[in-house]
Formats: C-alpha cells, structure tokens, sequence
C-alpha cells in the first residue's frame, strides 16, 4: 500500500464517524457575507461530482480495455478541477489530497493499480459528501423553500410555452 | 481603444478591452457581439456578476491572472463573461480580457450591486470602437 | 436462514437476508459486519433511509430489480446500504440483497419515520443466524 | 452540421432567454412531499456535474494525443447515469438529449468529430444549468439558511478535534 493510499484510508476511517475538519472551515468560509448557502451547496456539489465520475472511472479501468495513459489524463484532470475549487472553499485537506493523488496517479504502472487509488479517493471523496450532507439543516431549510417558493417566480419564465404533459 | 460595452436597466456602462493582453478572447468576443442574455449572480463571491454567452473563445486561457475589483474575463466552461466591480474575494484566475476603470467601476457597481436581489435581468453585450 | 440486523435506538431490527438471489452480495456484507455507521435520510424518495459503509460487494448489480417498500438494497457508489420501508416512489433498481417482511417492516418503519428530522443517528449492521 | 447538433443548437437559442419547460418538470416532481428543495438541489448538482466533468474530457480530447475509444467510454461513462437521474427528476428533454448523445458520442470517427460533439451537448448543458440555477430563490434561501444554522449542531460534530488555522 502506498504512502497516499494509507493516508486516504487513514483520512477515511477518521470521518467516518466524526466530522472532518474541513467542512468546519468551509461552513465559516463567506458566512460573513451571507452566502454560507452556497458555500455549503457549491462544497456539496463538487464531492456528488467528483465521487461520480471517479466510479465511472474506476470502472472503466476494472474493465480493462482502456488506454491507461488517457485513463490517467482524464481521471488526474478530473481531481484537478475538484481540488482547485475545494481551495476556493478553504477545504484544505480535500485540497492536498486531491492534488497529490492526481500525481500519484501517474505512478500506476498498470490498470489494476489505477483503479485501485482511483477507488480509494473515490472513497474519501464519499466520506466527505455524507460528512457535508450531515451538516446541512435539511428537514429546516426544506421548510423553508417552500415558504419561500409560493411568491417566488423566477425571471426567465414569461414567455414559456409548454407542450402538454398530460 | 475599443470598448465593452453592457447595455441593461437602460443604460450603457463601458470597460477598456485589453486587446494587448488577450487579442485573441477580444477578437472572439467581438465576433460574437452584439447579443443578448441575462445577468447571473454569483453563488459565492460578493460584487461579481456573469452573463452566459455563446463566444468560442480560446480553449486554453490567453490572460489567466487573478482576479482583482474592475477585471472583466471569459470563462470557457460554462462560456460566461464575469464582471468584479467591488471589494471581493477571488476564487480564481479568469482569462482577463477587459477591465473597468475607476469612474467605469463605480457607475457599473452602483447599478450592479441590486442584482442579488434581482438576478437573470437582461443585458446586451456589444464592443464599440471609442468616439 | 441469515438475518440482517440493525441495532440503533437501543432496539434490535432484522430483516432476511436473500442468499438465493444474491450470494455474492450477502457474502461481502457479512464480511465487512459488524460494524457502525450512521443512519442519512434519503433528499428526494420518502421512507427511504441509508447508511455509508465500508463494504466492498460485487462491481455489477446481482440483482438489480426496481426497489418496493421492504427492499434493502447495496449500492457499490456509494458504498452504501438502502432501506425503503414504507410507501414510496423509488428512482431505480438498486442490487436488493435483503426484505423486511411486512411484520419486520412495520417494527423498522416506526424508528426510522422520524429521520428526517434527525439526521446521523447512529446505528450498528451486523449479519446473524436466526435464533 | 448533424440533426444532432442543430436540434441542441436550436433547444440552446430557445432555452437561452426563456425557461425550458423541463424546469418547470422538475419544479412540479415530489412536491406533493415537501421534498422539492432536495429535487431542486439535485437537478442543479446533476447539471453541474455535466458541465464540469465533460469540460476535462473536452481539454484532453482538444490536446490530441489521446485514445479516441477510451475517451468515448470516458464521456458515455459520465452521461449515462446522468441520464438515468435526470429521468428521475421527470426533466425528460434532457434525459432524450442525453440518452441520444451517448449514441452520437459513439459514432464520432476522430478525435476532432468528438471533441465538437462533446462540447455541444455541453453547452446544451450549461445552458439549462443556468436556467434551473435561475428558477432557484436564491437570496431569500441564503438569509433563511444563516438564520437556521444558528442553533444547529450537526449529529457528527461532537468529539471533532480542529488543528489550529489561525
């Protein structure tokens, strides 16, 4: 086992029942002005992405009949695009991890090694999506939406036409 | 010097084009002017305002520095045009092909700062060469 | 026969294991039992619970049939166990490895009603023989 | 320019100033159970999904030098079970475009034909990303989220230890 994967299982055993640090730095990033919903709803959205594609990576890959350099490009671009916005939301851990794995990446000598690390990021990725899904006041802020969606008409709907549905 | 031109709440707000910079973003945006699309609020980043468009600007960013109040840049994924017109913090390094200055920032904030509270407005985009 | 068993609340829940239809599936989560984890409720189906795990079951659905209430299902992404245990409007097929029967459901449905509104309870999976 | 891409051409003109009616789908699905924020939500995330996952793909496809077949699985791999969720948000427009892109990936014969066929569906995407991101209350959801995350303590905080980030 290698040096980032013992660290991901690591990382995934310590969040599995206690929330991680990071969501803590990303839930006080913009809270001063007030836009901490996005913040959370940005943070949440780009581990459901993540963790997503990382699987249909990691799938291809069991498959066995992929280029493993192109493998490497496209899964090393996808961790990429997390890890700078997971910066961006002052997730500095997932940040890091994403950033190394993504070199580490190269170093897979066969498809078998790929999916394996892509699996054990997908995993911490995972463990990330519940531990922001569990910081979120679902049941409230449901409430709320739909409080708040009985006068709300968004602006580009003048106009629409719909076919019949019925 | 050409110009960037916003028409929307019935006035014209203007920013220089940095055709130095970026030549190649400023000539694909003026290949796709003029048009018309809504303003989008930012989800994040406070005084910054987008509008999707249809420009097929480079792939690769041309002037990827970050982004500071008064920056104007394209952003190739989702193909939008992003305005920082006040005190923010950036998230990042947009492709920078235009920038507002002062007196160009403060009328374009004074009348930008309500669309939190008022997104998807319309706005037509255009480049104008300066009287 | 086998029985699925979780512990949360300081009750005891079973549902039977379905060894026929899906040996792979039922293999691997005994082998990763028992072990604790926390109950997140379902964003969009109603009466639909699950909890992340860490079990590593077969890459391709053994049996992938549409989910009913008394379903639980393996999810391999994301590694996690579903429970739907009351009426509801499924969203797929999920790889069903066990059933509440309806008396088992009727008990599982009573403690999990309230998730909603109380998110993270956390709850202890463990496979054992019928007493 | 294919049947394909001029219907997306034509869905993404007429979805550009006005609400596509799959935004009104979704809006109408699970509301009887008070779940629509999470549906609201969920659509978004799906959408933000395409957009950022295909947009890495589209990059490595530009950069030339990688296996065209690997790269279609790569794509296919991430709009399929897009596909499948947005069936279940009833935004059956999209899940139509989606399924047929698949197809239309597929049949691409270098990595020239992919590359624009990936970035059409993806501008299809952004474009309906948007429209949904417009149908959300988004001011008045961020004032009611920092007024309900006042007092509530996520179930998985206790016991969490933070290094120090000052």
């Amino acid at each position: 086992m290698s040096e980032i994967t013992k660290e991901l299982e690591r990382r995934i055993e310590a969040g599995w029942m206690v929330e991680p640090q990071d969501v803590r730095r990303m839930l006080k990033h913009n809270d001063d002005m007030g836009r901490s919903f996005s913040q959370w709803l940005y943070a949440y959205m780009d581990m459901s992405q993540l963790q997503e594609i990382l699987y249909q990576h990691y799938q291809l890959c069991l498959g066995g009949k992929v280029d493993l350099e192109t493998m490497k490009a496209v899964a090393g671009s996808a961790m990429n695009t997390v890890a700078s916005s997971a910066r961006s939301n002052k997730m500095e851990d997932v940040m890091s991890v994403l950033y190394r794995s993504a070199a580490a990446l190269n170093g897979c000598k066969d498809l078998e090694e790929l999916a394996d690390l892509i699996r054990k990021v997908q995993r911490f990725i995972n463990m990330m999506f519940y531990a922001i899904d569990l910081a979120f006041p679902w049941s409230e802020v449901s409430k709320a939406y739909n409080e708040i969606r009985k006068d709300f008409v968004p602006p580009h709907r003048a106009g629409a036409v719909d076919v019949c549905d019925l | 010097m050409k110009k960037l031109k916003f028409t929307f709440h019935g006035k014209d707000f203007y920013a220089n084009m940095l055709t130095d910079q970026a030549p190649v973003t400023c000539e694909a945006v003026e290949k796709a002017c003029p048009f018309t699309t809504r303003w989008v609020h930012a989800k994040i980043v406070a005084n910054e305002i987008f509008c999707p468009t249809k420009i097929e600007g480079p792939v690769l960013r041309e002037n990827p520095i970050p982004n500071l109040p008064g920056d104007i840049g394209l952003f190739d994924t989702p193909q939008t045009i992003c305005c920082w017109h006040g005190d923010m913090k950036p998230l990042g390094s947009g492709n920078v092909f235009a920038r507002f200055t002062p007196e160009q920032m403060e009328v374009f904030h004074a009348e930008a700062t309500g669309l939190w509270k008022e997104p998807g407005s319309l706005v037509t985009v255009d480049v104008v060469e300066e009287e | 026969m086998k029985k699925l068993k979780f512990t949360f609340h300081g009750k005891d829940l079973y549902a039977d294991m379905l060894t026929e239809e899906a040996p792979l599936t039922c293999e691997a989560v005994e082998k990763a039992c028992p072990f604790t984890t926390r109950w997140v409720h379902a964003k969009i189906v109603y009466n639909e619970v699950f909890c992340p795990t860490t079990i590593e079951g077969p890459k391709f659905r053994e049996n992938p049939i549409p989910n009913v209430p008394g379903d639980i299902g393996f999810y391999d992404l994301p590694q996690c166990i579903c429970c739907w245990h009351g009426d509801m409007k499924p969203l797929g097929a999920g790889n069903v490895f066990a059933r509440f029967t309806p008396e088992q459901m009727a008990a599982f449905h009573e403690e999990t009603v309230g998730m909603w509104e109380e998110t993270g309870c956390p709850v202890t999976v463990d496979v054992v023989e019928e007493v | 320019m294919s049947e394909f891409t001029k219907e997306l051409e034509r869905r993404i003109d007429a979805g550009w100033l006005t609400e596509p009616q799959d935004v009104r789908r979704m809006l109408k699905h699970s509301a009887a159970e008070g779940r629509n924020m999470a549906q609201h939500i969920y659509a978004y995330m799906d959408l933000w999904l395409l957009q950022e996952s295909l947009y890495p793909i589209y990059r490595v496809t530009m950069g030339g030098n990688a296996d065209l077949d690997t790269l279609k699985a790569a794509a296919n791999g991430i709009i399929g079970p897009a596909a499948n969720n947005f069936r279940a948000t009833k935004m059956e427009d999209t899940t139509s475009v989606l399924y047929r892109s698949i197809t239309a990936i597929s049949g691409c014969d270098s990595l020239e034909s992919l590359a624009a066929t990936i970035r059409v569906v993806q501008r299809f995407i952004n474009m309906m990303f948007y429209a949904v991101d417009l149908a959300f209350p988004w001011d008045a959801m961020c004032q009611e989220y920092s007024r309900v995350m006042k007092d509530f303590v996520p179930p998985h905080r206790a016991g969490a230890v933070d290094v120090s980030d000052q």
